[in-house]
This record gives structure tokens, C-alpha cells and sequence, in this order.
């Protein structure tokens, strides 16, 4: 088991973003996160990444609690994510962007020479690799995910957080992305994907979980979950 | 894109050089046309009041002088008109050397300075350095007299002199006289040394200093310290505050009921815009001055009348400091004969002449000896002259004397 | 002891409140607009000059003329934001504050040059027949002048309260602070909005000016040292708060009051020190909200 | 009454909209379906006048709309309740309310309007000094509703407004909006919660990466299985 | 890299120039206007670190150029050989940024300008009391005080702030502060430890304005000790950085001959008092006009000039 979650909880101002929330994560899975908007998939996200501090329970990463880290040892740790409204570091060029994580992930390194060797291999295997000189102000929205991915890849992680990867996409670069986040698993990493194109989720997730209300309301195969009454409900009302 | 970086780089050289290539072309030495002289003065920033005061005398004087077609230079066996170059150092002691420099590249034959200790301090070692004048009111600071600079001159009065001179103005009223003192202390080197004098001088002449408080520059409520002046029973009040703290200290005392018997403020109420700001309030507050638009001394009327019809207004006791600095410089010109800033530096050192303020000669560190002060006490919007020191003894028939009177309670008034 | 610390009190109210007016039209401007005008003590300057012309030329009663004055620093302000400010309201945000901090400092480059071309370098100061003043109310003196200040000042921001409270335009201009895309959504003309709160904040800066030239003095640079003031007010408060702003006056007033009995010269530094410390422990200033 | 005909809009650099057309008749609900970043609510702001489309027209009621700005929308009776909800977090209930009538048009019959939106809302009354931060996020909605209600719209577009709602609420918040439907009011609605979209709605456009793919009957979509696949995607069913 | 090679040449060739420039000339105005402009090189770059690559608005700069300053004065005075004096200056100026970091960088956006800028008025109180008579160089110093060395020292100032600020910008370092300047969260995510690099940012930062404090000290022949803490300092370094283009390299520079040569040249050719209201009305128009600096403008420009070829392309 690689990222353990304990009875997880969080709150706003008195709404419940996650619930008591239990989950394990098993190591070189990928794991589909489906719930409705505000079902508080991305506060998870957040809470994982340790830009969130939960108000009670624990993380675990290959059992170590990482609750109390702070982000940037977190990362450090092996856990990187994405943001699904994308933040390059907009003033930046896309290798520079992909270079902050080599530096400064997992396996940092002083040497500018080795993190731009990584970055461009990254971007090129992201397929950035011809605008790597590009400022991420001027990428469009599918190239910034797209950086955001290469971001996070180059801080060399164990277990990745795609957050909304695939939202906008035309269903070609769908196919496209779910050859890349397969392509991400093979490597060696695992992977949580929190996505709305269901037809991505369930054709690249090994596992499905459902949350809607920061509780968990399906587990299982990604068929199963998709086909189960609470879930059809979370998504499109229920049924009258 | 590199190159384009370069190009950038390198048309900004380009600009630089534009700017100083034509500055580099050598100044042809040929007979002069004028007598270059160099004014560095604060005309904007907080100086700027002071320092325009001197602005406006330097520019009244030199036009009379070259009215007369010029000075006469025994060299060139010819009168020269002074050319005068008035340079804005913006209150800024950075700005004092880089007008300085500029002033010495221009080839000024002296630089006339303005008041303030900062540009004083600042300007006066610019000058050394560079060898060229620096005359002016300056300021009433000793300290900066004290550095073996020989090639500075201060045609203002300073602290040692003025700060006991209050203990003699009191003793040369009839008793009952009052005793207790208070004073008000600014964070700033003048008023520092002021303090010194006027401890020594109490302990000398038998007052009691019975309340001292120092305050920052820029503070805009005295309560605390007039407060406390009045519960010490203070009579006296001395203090150096800035111009614009003048006006609320006096508006505060009153609202407080604090009534000594003397206000003695350097500088504050020195000008002449005090009165007119404070209206009634300003009556009987006392400052001492090293020259008045009242001064029956030869060529004031003429300054009056000019300063009158330019600005509206009499002149204000700096502008006779610095019109007193211009004289000076003047004949000191007059008698080196020949521009060099040595001889003038010479000439200058070894002055001993009549100016609107009194006769000025100068000590060896640059201040001026037995210089003549006045103390003016405030009464009906006008600045009357009610004591002078030693040196007045021989104006004494140029100088209009009231009698000192204490203030009365702000009660009774 | 107990008389003269409620003296002291009574003193530091009177500068606060002069403190408090100062900060709270650049608290409005900032909140509404989120434009740092960093040339708000040059505005409190041109207030404080007109004031004293409408006194020294016309024979106008300082009192009578704050109105004047707060209605011609209104249309001074207007004619800024269209000339200049306009431009760079339409900035993102960070980008808009920069630059307006920018513009700010090129005017107060400019103002005080033309002050002294417009009433020369001398120092000036309103002093009517009764300035100075006062009476005494069980031992404690209160000057007529600093109260009428502080009166003025309350009643400027008690108005200034109720009409952005109460009035229909006042909670437009709040809504527009809160967020200007649900006040455009809301059909309030955001371009309007921003003209008048600038004019507004403007006008306040004008009043004050003339209460200071009553109670302190005038001169073209005093511009600066009261923007630092006003804006150190307005951070202790939390930014665009209004009655939080004329409360953090009068306490940094106080404090200064008090600590000038003890610590002389370093009055000013304590009062600052205290503020940094609130800064650290509350970064959202007294009144402002994590 | 709406008439918006092949517009373009641009984020900066980024197209969001492309050659977008679509018709809304009076007294109509019509519903935009479609993924998260789709497009939905850049048409929405497109309309309202926050984001400008950059070629194409929008007429309401034969008047162009595109080339006017936001506040003057209002005044012609189009009012969107944006997916923030375009509340006041600052101000209390009653505030807010007031604001929502700050267009002359909504001004003129504050005082009837008003007394219908607590009629729809009751709760909003009792809550009507509170800080509108403190309200729950339905409290909120209805809020945002009511806010817009109170520009006297003749069009009123809804972005979300089931977004984070409990079940109960939503379908309380879905009976509201089908009321203001019958006093004449039209609605336009973006909705992730298709279900209900469609049974409200007479008709919905389907919207995909800025464009319009599909535009049919509501309960012919209902059954349709591009609907769910654009929730559900290609494997499901 | 014969690109690099290119400009290294060119860099060198002028700071060879620069180097020479007391052949051509030995008109003390002219050294002290360029003295001036390299010292404002040195201390705006030293801004650009923090405030442009770093993104936090440091308004309290003074306090590290006073330190620096007031040091390197008293040091120098007693005895201290300079490069000694100049050293431990920069170096207080740095501890002092550490000490007060910690809870400064707690604060966050126009809390921070304003709590740095009442950080540096504090000091300049405290000092405009405690030392209120100016630091006057000895006047046997005076007679053999020369513009060289100080025009030299200022050369070498400029020339290691835009070397530091060219590497910092091309290391893990400048990477780091760069990512925390355009987003904390995601720097975060990506295993930036943001306090430990906004505190070896401010430390750099600070040291070369410490360093600037010094240089100045060495240079003037007279300093009022509260002068170096005063806000002007902080302002026109801003101001510098802002016209010329933050977070770039070259911007300081344009910036700061523009801040100084034009200001000094109105001076001269403008009655006193009215060249600071043109100036401020052509700053004004440059901030209108070139809302992001020349550096952007002259970007934008020569995009222009570049559009059919590579558009979008933005060098390093």
C-alpha cells in the first residue's frame, strides 16, 4: 500500500468538505477520483499535497504520516500534483517551468545543465518539446496542462496527482492524454486522477472511487462504480 | 535574442557617451567674459524655504553689481560682470556634491551656499576637496567649524554665541526676572550644541534648568512637553524648532494655559511668515537673528526696496546673511585682483569689511568673529529688535531698539 | 497624575483625529478602487492652501470654508482620475497597483513645485481670532480649535458612514469594493463609481489638510511625511476599512500621546515599533478580516 | 427575444468561444449543457457583457447588446447570477437585495419586487441583516437569485445554481426558479445537474470545447445519449 | 555557445570601455554623474533581486543600504582597513535581514510593502537621534581624496550585481524565486521551500545593498548618518527597477541611467525647483505609456519587427 488515508476530515466554516474520509492508494495503480462539482475532490487533492492541513486523521506515504510536512516536503517525498485551473508560472518559459521541478522535486539537483537535460527530455515526452522557449502565458489551455504534467513529472514522484487533466480537451487529445497518463503509469509511477471525462476515467483508472459530499459513496472497478444508483445520481440528479 | 540584448546594451553606452563626449571637449581657456560664480542652494525639499531666502538676496545683490557693469579685476585692469550659476541640490546631501561637481567643472571662480546644516556639512567638505569656496549663511552649527576645513566661510552667527546671549538679555531687564528654565530639544546637531551653551550658561549665570526634553523631527503633538514644562513652573522657554513645528507649539502652549515669561526660539520664528501664520499668538515670542529688514545699515534700504518690489515683501533675516555673503565675496574678488580660487580662498580668509549685517571678519576655522546678533521679539505682526550683543555696541544708532517685554498670560490678553 | 494623563488622552485625541481624517480617504480609495495613491498627503497639501487662501485673501472663516474646499478638492480628484488614474483603473490588479503607486509618485514629484510657484516656499498656518482657545473641564484642558477638529473629523466619517450605509450610491460603492464583476452584474456603472470614490477620497484628503493648516502649519513638502502617516494608519486599521481607519488614528495618537512622556525623541519610533508588532500578530490590521 | 448569432470570444489570447449562435423566445427556459471549461459560462458572460465577444452579434428584443457595457445589459433586462453568485460577502441580505435593484429598472418597482423575492423566499427575510458570508451556501443561491430578480429581469440567466447544494435544496431552488418562470420571466441555464436542467427546460443546447454540437427538445435529450456521454463519457450505458 | 561567447565580448568590451573612461576625461562632474549611475546600478539590482525575481515588494531597502552604509563609515574612520570595513557592512546589513525576515515574510502582500517600509523609518528616527552629526572625512583624507577609486569601486559594484543578478537568474536558485514570484502554491508543489528562499534571496539582496550602503560611504566626502535610512533610497531603487523592467537584467540598468541622467540634466537646463515637475511628468508618461518597463516596450517593439518570423518566442 503506498498513501494511506485515515478518517480524514476538513471543514469550511462549518461545511464538511471531507467527511471521515478512508482510502488507500495501492502502489503502480491508477486510481480514478469521480464526484460532482464541490464534492470535494480537490480539497483532497490539496490536503494530500499538504497545501491544506486536514482538522483531524492522518496521511501516510509508504507508512510515514506526512501530515504535519509542509508542501515542499511533501514533494520532496514523492507525491506531486497538478491544479486543475492550471498555475505555470506564467512569466516564465516552459523550461524553466518543467526545470523548477527537477531542481527542486525528489531528486534535486544544483546542476542546471542535468535539470535542462531532464526538462527538455520531459517536455519532449510530454510533447512541449517545440515550445520549450515559449513563455507559459502564451500557452493555450491544453499546452498549459500539458506543462503542468511535465511539471510535475520532472520532480521525479512516486505518486502523481493529476487534477482534471483531460477537462476541454477534444476527444482526440482524450485519447492522446489517456495514452500519456498510461505511458506515466508504466513508468513506475502511481497515479490519483480526479477527471470529468468519464469515458478517460474509465478507460485508463484500474480503480474507481466516488465521492459526493466529501464522503466516499462507491469503490470498486471503474464499471461497476460508474453504473451504481448513487452515483448516476451524484452526477445528473436524481431521478424522478 | 541575445543580440537584440546587445544592441540594447550597447545604444544605452551609446547614449551615456552622447551625454558625456560633449562634456569632455576641452573648455578653451580664453578671457572671461564673466566672473563664474556658483550658487548650490535647496530650492525644493524641506530646505527649500530657507535656502530660497538666500536664493532671492544672491540674486538682488548680483544684479546691482552688475548694474555697476561688474567687479573690478585688477588682472584684466577692467570691470567683469559675475555670472551666477544657482544650482538645486533638492535637500539632498547626495545632490549638494553632485552640484558641487558640477559647479567645479563649470569653472566657478567660488560657490555662495545656502543655510541648513545638512548642505553645510556636506557641501562645505566638497569644497575643500575640490579647493573652490563655499561662503554662505551656513549654519549656526560650531561642530562643522571645528574639522580644520579652511576653505569655508559662514557669514551666520553660531550656537556658542547665541545661545547664552538669552542669560545676558534677561539680566539686562530690571528684577523681579524669572529663573526657571525649560527646554525643548530637536534631535538635530545645532540644537544639540545649542543645549550644551545654554546648561553652561544657566549654571554660569545662575538659572535653574528645571525641564529638558528632546523630541524627534516631524512630531506633531508637544502636549507631553509643554505639559510638563508647566508643571515644572518653568519660566523660560527655549527651544530650536523647526519652522514648521512653530506655529502648533504656540497654538498648544496656549490651549494648555502655559505661560512663561520668555519664549526664546532659534530659527522657528526667524521668518517672516511666522507672525502672519500665528496672527496674535505670535506676540512676544523672541528669536535671535544675525540680521533684520529693520538694520539701518548702508544698503539695506536699497535690499528692502528691491526685495519689495520683487517679492512683495521685506527681506527675511537670511536674505541679509547671504546678501552680507556676497558682499563679501566681492571684495574679496576685488582685492585678489585675479580670479583663482586660492587667492580669492586668501583674499577671502583675510576679510574685514561693512556689509548690510555688520562688519564681518572670520575666524581661522571660517566663522564669523564677533559677529553682530540681534534678538527680535514678535509684537503686532512685526519682528522688533529688542537686544543686541558686544558687537551691536557700534551700530548703535543703526539699530531701532525696543524694550524686551514678558509675555503676559495668555489670559490677559 | 490622574488629571494629567486624561490631559494626555485629550491630546493624543486631537492628533489622532487629525491622523484618522488623513488616512480615511485613502482607505476609501484603496478599498474601492484598490489604487494605492501614494500622493494623498500632496492632495491634503492643496486642500490645507486653499483653505488658507479662502482665509487670508477672502477673509473666509476657516469652518465656513471646509465645505469649499471639500467641494473643490471633489472636482480637483475628479479631474485626476480622468486625467490619470482612469488609465490605469483598468489595470489587473497587480499591475494597477504598481502603477498607480507609480503615478502617485510622479505627482508627488510635481505638486510641491507648483505649491511653491502658487504660494511660495514659506511656511503658512490658518490661525483665526481663536485659535489657541480653550477651557478647562475638571483640571483637563480642550483647545476649541482640536475639538472642533475632532468634532469635524467625527462628523465627516460618522456622514461618511451613514451615506455609504445608507445611501443608495454609498452601497454602491461598497458592493463595487466587495467585488466590482457582481457590481457590474448588478448594473451599477463601475466607471462612474470609481470617479466619484477617487473625488470623495480627494475631498476627505482636503478637509483634513485644512484642519491640519489650522492646528499644525503649511508647507509645499509636507505632502509625504502625511501619506506615510495616512498609510500606516490604513494598515493598522486593514485596508479599506473607514471607521476602522479613524479608530486606528485616534489609537496611534494615543500612543504617541502617552509614549512621548517617556521616551522622548523615540516617540515617533515607538508608535511605528508598536504598529510593526500589531502588523506580525494580526496582518490583517485591528479591523480588517483574515 | 435573444438572439445570439456567431460569435467568437477571446481570454486574452485564448479562443473560449467559437462561432457560438443561439435563440432563447420569450417566457422560454432554455438549458446549455456541457463538460466543466466547455464553454457555458463564457457564453454567459459574453451576453451579460463582462467578456465581449470579439466578432458576431447579440440581440435582445432586436436591440444589439454586444457592443454595450455591462451595466447598461442590466438595463435592457438581461441579469445573469454568475457560478460565484455575484453576491456581496461584506454586506447584509437586505444590502444585497437593494443592490440587485441599483438599475433604474429594477429601482422603479423595488419595493413590489422585493416583496415577491421574500415571498419566494422566506427565508431570506428572516435573515435579512445577516452578513451575507454567514448564510449557508443555499441560503446564498437563493440570495443570488433573488439579488437578480430584483433588476426586474426579462431574461435571467442562471450559472450553476445547484452548485454545492444539497439534494433538497437544489430541487427547492429548482421549484423557485420554475416559478419565476411562470410570472414571464425568461431563463437561461447552465446546469451540471442535467437531470433537472431538462425537465425544467423546454429546449438545451449542447456545448463542447466553445462550440455548439447539438440543439434539440429537452425531453427528447433527456433520453439521449450524448447527454450522458458528455457527463458519463462513451462507456457508460 | 559562440552566442555566449558574443556576449561576454560585448559585456566586456564595455565595461572595458567603462574602465577606460578616465583616460578620455577628468571632469569631476562627469565621474561623479557616472559614479552615481553605477552606485544606483548596484543598488537598484540589488532590489531586482528581491522585489523583481523574487517578487516581494521590499519597501524597506534603506535600512539594509543605511546599515551598510553607517558601517563601512565607522569602520572605515576607526581604522578598519576598507575592504574589511566594506565587508562587515554588507555583512550587518545581511544579518539584519535575517533577523527581521522570519516575521516579515509572515506578512503578505501590501502588508509586507508597507511593514519593510515602517521597518527602515524606525531605524532612520533612531539614528537621526543618536547621531546627529555628520560623518566628515578627516581632512588630510580630503587632500588626497580622488573621484578614480570611488568611480572604480562603483564599476566593480555595478558590474557584481549585474553578474550575481545574470547567474542567480540562470541558477536553482533564481528558479526557485522566480516560481515563488509567479506562484506560491505551485512552487510549493513542486518542492520549493518558500521561506528558505525568500531568506537567501534577502540575504543576497540585502548584502549587495549593504554593500551599495558601503560604496556610497567610501564615496561620500561627508554623510549625515540618518540620510542613508532615508525612504528615497528605497523609492528610486523602485522606481528604477519599475521603469526600466523588473525581473529582468537589463531594466536596472536602462532605468537607472534614465533615473539619473535625465534628472541631472533637467536640473541643469531647467530653472530650480520646476526640472523634479517635468521629470515627474515624464515619469508619469512613461508609466502610462510603458506600463511595463522600456525593457517590455523595447520587447514589444522589436516583436513587432520579428512578428513574421518567430512570434512568440521569448529569449531567456
Amino acid at each position: 500500500m503506498m498513501l494511506e488515508m485515515d478518517s480524514l476530515s476538513k471543514s469550511f466554516g462549518g461545511l464538511m468538505a471531507i467527511n471521515h474520509l478512508d482510502l488507500d492508494v495501492y502502489k503502480g495503480e491508477i486510481l480514478g477520483f469521480i464526484g460532482p462539482n464541490g464534492s470535494g475532490k480537490t480539497t483532497l487533492f490539496n490536503l494530500i499535497s499538504g497545501l491544506l492541513k486536514p482538522d483531524s486523521g492522518k496521511i501516510k506515504l509508504n507508512g510515514i504520516d506526512i501530515t504535519p510536512l509542509s508542501s515542499h516536503k511533501i514533494c520532496q517525498m514523492g507525491i506531486a500534483r497538478t491544479f486543475q485551473l492550471t498555475k505555470p508560472f506564467a512569466q516564465m518559459t516552459s523550461l524553466e517551468n518543467v526545470m523548477v521541478g527537477k531542481a527542486f522535486g525528489c531528486t534535486p539537483t544544483w546542476s542546471m545543465r542535468e535539470a535542462k537535460e531532464e526538462a527538455e527530455k520531459i517536455l519532449r515526452f510530454i510533447g512541449l518539446g517545440e515550445k520549450s522557449m515559449w513563455r507559459a502565458s502564451a500557452l493555450g489551455v491544453v499546452d498549459r496542462k500539458k506543462l503542468e504534467t511535465a511539471r510535475a513529472l520532472a520532480t521525479k514522484p512516486k505518486l502523481l496527482l493529476l487534477d482534471e487533466m483531460m477537462a476541454g480537451l477534444t476527444p482526440t487529445e482524450v485519447e492522446e492524454a489517456m495514452v500519456l497518463v498510461k505511458k506515466i503509469r508504466d513508468s513506475g509511477i502511481t497515479l490519483i486522477v480526479v477527471e470529468h471525462v468519464m469515458e478517460a476515467i474509465l478507460g485508463i483508472s484500474d480503480r474507481v472511487v466516488a465521492i459526493n459530499a466529501g464522503e466516499k459513496i462507491a469503490e470498486g472497478a471503474p464499471q461497476d462504480v460508474v453504473r451504481e444508483r448513487k452515483v448516476i445520481e451524484a452526477y445528473l440528479g436524481e431521478e424522478a | 535574442m541575445k543580440k537584440k540584448w546587445l544592441v540594447i546594451l550597447f545604444s544605452l553606452f551609446v547614449v551615456c557617451a552622447v551625454f558625456v563626449i560633449p562634456s569632455m571637449l576641452p573648455a578653451a581657456k580664453k578671457a572671461p567674459e564673466t566672473i563664474k560664480v556658483s550658487a548650490v542652494l535647496s530650492l525644493t525639499g524641506p530646505f527649500a524655504p530657507l535656502a530660497t531666502q538666500a536664493k532671492n538676496a544672491y540674486q538682488i545683490y548680483f544684479e546691482k553689481v552688475n548694474a555697476e557693469g561688474g567687479i573690478f579685476i585688477k588682472e584684466f585692469n577692467k570691470k567683469i560682470p559675475v555670472e551666477i550659476k544657482i544650482l538645486d541640490d533638492e535637500s539632498d546631501g547626495l545632490k549638494t556634491i553632485l552640484q558641487l561637481e558640477v559647479a567645479n567643472e563649470w569653472g566657478a571662480v567660488a560657490n555662495l551656499g545656502g543655510i541648513g546644516c545638512t548642505s553645510f556639512e556636506v557641501g562645505t567638505v566638497v569644497a575643500q576637496k575640490n579647493k573652490m569656496v563655499w561662503l554662505g549663511p551656513g549654519c549656526a552649527g560650531w561642530t562643522p567649524h571645528q574639522r580644520g576645513i579652511n576653505y569655508m566661510f559662514s557669514t551666520f552667527f553660531k550656537t556658542p554665541f547665541i545661545s547664552p546671549l538669552v542669560y545676558n538679555m534677561i539680566m539686562s531687564m530690571p528684577e523681579p526676572r524669572p529663573k526657571k528654565v525649560a527646554i525643548f530639544e530637536i534631535n538635530q546637531l545645532d540644537c544639540e550644541e545649542a543645549v550644551e551653551y545654554w546648561r553652561k550658561g544657566a549654571e554660569k549665570k545662575g538659572f535653574e534648568i528645571v525641564y529638558h526634553q528632546k523630541y524627534a523631527l516631524g512630531t506633531k503633538d508637544f502636549s507631553a512637553m509643554i505639559t510638563g514644562a508647566k508643571a515644572a513652573g518653568a519660566e523660560i522657554l527655549l527651544g530650536y524648532p523647526a519652522p514648521p513645528e512653530g506655529p502648533a507649539m504656540i497654538k498648544q502652549m496656549k490651549e494648555l494655559d502655559y505661560n512663561p515669561k520668555l519664549i526664546y526660539w532659534i530659527r522657528a520664528p526667524e521668518a517672516s511668515s511666522f507672525g502672519p501664520a500665528l496672527g496674535p499668538l505670535a506676540d512676544y515670542v523672541c528669536v535671535p537673528v544675525a540680521w533684520s529688514n529693520q538694520l539701518a545699515i548702508s544698503g539695506n534700504d536699497q535690499l528692502n526696496a528691491q526685495h519689495q518690489k520683487v517679492h512683495g515683501k521685506l527681506g527675511d533675516p537670511i536674505t541679509g546673511s547671504a546678501y552680507a555673503a556676497g558682499q563679501v565675496l566681492v571684495d574679496a574678488v576685488k582685492r585678489a585682483g585675479i580670479l583663482d580660487r586660492k587667492a580669492i580662498r586668501d583674499t577671502i580668509a583675510k576679510t574685514d569689511t561693512e556689509t548690510v549685517a555688520g562688519r564681518i571678519h572670520f575666524s581661522p576655522q571660517g566663522w564669523a568673529v564677533d559677529r553682530l546678533v540681534l534678538v527680535l521679539q514678535w509684537k503686532d505682526g512685526k519682528q522688533n529688535i529688542v537686544y543686541y550683543n558686544e558687537a551691536g555696541q557700534n551700530y548703535k544708532k543703526n539699530i531701532p531698539k525696543v524694550d524686551l517685554k514678558w509675555q503676559p498670560p495668555w489670559s490677559s490678553r | 497624575m490622574v488629571q494629567f494623563l486624561a490631559q494626555t488622552f485629550v491630546n493624543g485625541i486631537n492628533v489622532g483625529a487629525l491622523y484618522g481624517l488623513a488616512a480615511v480617504g485613502l482607505s476609501l480609495i484603496f478599498g474601492v478602487m484598490r489604487i494605492l495613491n501614494v500622493a494623498h498627503g500632496e492632495f491634503l497639501m492643496v486642500g490645507g492652501y486653499i483653505g488658507f487662501w479662502l482665509f487670508k485673501l477672502y477673509g473666509v472663516d476657516p469652518f465656513v470654508g471646509l465645505p469649499l474646499v471639500g467641494i473643490f478638492l471633489f472636482l480637483i480628484g475628479i479631474v485626476f482620475y480622468k486625467v490619470v488614474f482612469s488609465r490605469v483603473a483598468k489595470f489587473h490588479e497587480e499591475v494597477k497597483l504598481k502603477n498607480s503607486l507609480l503615478i502617485a509618485f510622479g505627482l508627488y514629484l510635481i505638486f510641491p513645485q507648483i505649491a511653491m510657484v502658487l504660494w511660495t516656499a514659506d511656511e503658512r498656518a490658518i490661525s483665526p481670532a481663536y485659535s489657541g482657545q480653550a477651557f478647562d473641564l475638571l483640571g483637563v484642558r480642550f483647545g476649541y480649535v482640536p475639538l472642533a477638529g475632532v468634532c469635524i473629523a467625527i462628523i465627516v466619517i460618522l456622514a461618511m458612514y451613514l451615506f455609504l450605509t445608507k445611501t443608495y450610491f454609498g452601497k454602491s460603492l461598497r458592493g463595487t469594493a466587495e467585488s466590482w464583476k457582481a457590481a457590474k452584474l448588478s448594473g451599477i456603472h463601475i466607471e462612474w463609481t470609481f470617479m466619484i470614490t477617487f473625488g470623495l477620497g480627494i475631498s476627505l484628503a482636503g478637509i483634513a489638510g485644512v484642519l491640519i493648516a489650522l492646528t499644525q502649519e503649511l508647507t509645499p513638502f509636507m505632502g509625504m511625511p502625511w501619506t506615510l502617516k495616512a498609510l500606516i494608519v490604513v494598515v493598522l486599521a486593514g485596508m479599506g476599512s473607514i471607521v476602522g481607519a479613524f479608530v486606528a488614528g485616534l489609537i496611534l495618537g494615543i500612543v504617541e500621546a502617552v509614549s512621548a512622556i517617556f521616551m522622548g525623541p523615540y516617540t515617533i519610533a515607538i508608535g511605528l515599533l508598536i504598529f510593526l508588532i500589531i502588523l506580525v500578530l494580526r496582518p490583517q490590521g485591528l479591523f480588517g478580516r483574515a | 427575444m435573444l438572439e445570439v448569432n456567431h460569435i467568437d470570444t477571446y481570454y486574452g489570447e485564448l479562443k473560449a468561444l467559437w462561432d457560438v449562435s443561439l435563440t432563447l423566445d420569450k417566457g422560454e427556459i432554455v438549458a446549455l449543457i456541457g463538460a466543466n471549461g466547455s464553454g457555458k459560462s463564457t457564453l454567459l458572460e459574453a451576453i451579460a457583457g463582462l467578456l465581449p465577444p470579439t466578432t458576431g452579434e447579440i440581440l435582445f428584443e432586436g436591440v444589439r447588446l454586444d457592443k454595450e457595457p455591462s451595466h447598461r445589459i442590466v438595463e435592457f433586462g438581461v441579469c445573469l447570477v454568475p457560478e460565484d453568485r455575484g453576491i456581496f460577502p461584506g454586506m447584509n441580505v437586505s444590502e444585497n437585495l437593494e443592490l440587485g435593484a441599483f438599475s433604474k429598472r429594477g429601482r422603479k418597482e423595488k419595493e413590489e419586487t422585493l416583496h415577491v423575492v421574500y415571498g419566494l423566499f422566506p427565508i431570506l427575510k428572516n435573515r435579512r441583516n445577516q452578513l451575507t458570508r454567514t448564510l449557508s451556501g443555499g441560503e446564498q443561491q437563493m440570495l443570488a437569485i433573488g439579488k437578480g430578480l430584483l433588476s426586474r429581469p426579462k431574461l435571467l440567466m442562471l450559472d450553476e445554481p445547484s452548485l454545492g447544494l444539497a439534494p433538497l435544496v437544489t430541487k427547492n431552488i429548482f421549484e423557485a426558479i420554475c416559478q419565476i418562470n411562470q410570472t414571464g420571466v425568461s431563463i437561461l441555464l447552465v446546469e451540471q445537474n442535467v437531470h433537472i436542467a431538462l425537465r425544467v427546460a423546454k429546449r438545451a443546447y449542447i456545448i463542447e470545447n466553445g462550440r455548439i454540437v447539438q440543439h434539440e427538445q429537452a425531453k427528447n435529450l433527456l433520453r439521449d445519449r450524448r447527454v450522458i456521454q458528455a457527463y458519463l463519457g462513451t462507456h457508460y450505458a | 555557445m559562440p552566442k555566449n561567447w558574443k556576449s561576454f565580448f560585448i559585456f566586456g568590451g564595455i565595461i572595458a570601455l567603462l574602465a577606460m573612461l578616465p583616460l578620455f576625461t577628468n571632469r569631476s562632474d562627469v565621474l561623479t554623474w557616472s559614479c552615481l549611475t553605477l552606485q544606483y546600478i548596484l543598488l537598484s539590482q540589488s532590489w531586482n533581486i528581491i522585489g523583481g525575481y523574487a517578487g516581494q515588494v521590499n519597501l524597506g531597502h534603506a535600512a539594509f543600504f543605511g546599515l551598510g552604509a553607517l558601517t563601512t563609515r565607522y569602520l572605515w574612520l576607526a581604522g578598519l582597513p576598507f575592504p574589511a570595513s566594506l565587508l562587515s557592512g554588507a555583512f550587518i546589513a545581511t544579518v539584519f535581514a535575517l533577523l527581521i525576515g522570519i516575521p516579515a515574510f509572515r506578512l503578505r502582500g501590501i502588508y509586507f510593502v508597507i511593514g519593510t517600509l515602517v521597518l527602515a523609518e524606525i531605524l532612520k528616527v533612531v539614528i537621526d537621534t543618536r547621531f546627529p552629526v555628520a560623518s566628515v572625512l578627516p581632512v588630510e583624507t580630503l587632500l588626497t581624496y580622488s573621484l578614480l577609486p570611488r568611480y572604480y569601486l562603483s564599476l566593480m559594484g555595478a558590474v557584481l550585481s549585474v553578474i550575481a543578478v545574470y547567474f542567480i537568474s540562470r541558477s536553482r536558485l533564481g528558479l526557485g524565486m522566480m516560481a515563488i514570484r509567479e506562484d506560491e502554491d505551485a512552487a510549493r508543489t513542486s518542492g520549493v521551500n518558500i521561506l528558505q528562499n525568500k531568506l537567501i534571496a534577502f540575504a543576497i539582496s540585502t548584502f549587495l545593498a549593504g554593500l551599495a550602503g558601503g560604496i556610497f560611504a567610501f564615496y561620500m566626502v561627508a554623510i549625515q548618518p540618518g540620510y542613508v535610512f532615508s525612504p528615497i533610497w528605497t523609492f528610486d531603487s523602485v522606481v528604477i527597477v519599475f521603469v526600466g523592467g523588473i525581473g529582468t537584467l537589463i531594466g536596472p540598468i536602462i532605468g537607472s541611467v534614465f533615473f539619473v541622467l535625465l534628472k541631472q540634466w533637467l536640473s541643469l537646463h531647467l530653472p530650480g525647483g520646476l526640472h523634479l515637475a517635468v521629470f515627474g511628468v515624464l515619469f508619469i508618461l512613461v508609466v502610462l505609456y510603458m506600463p511595463d518597463g522600456f525593457i517590455e516596450a523595447i520587447r514589444r517593439y522589436g516583436k513587432m519587427v520579428t512578428l513574421g518570423r518567430k512570434p512568440m518566442v521569448q529569449g531567456g
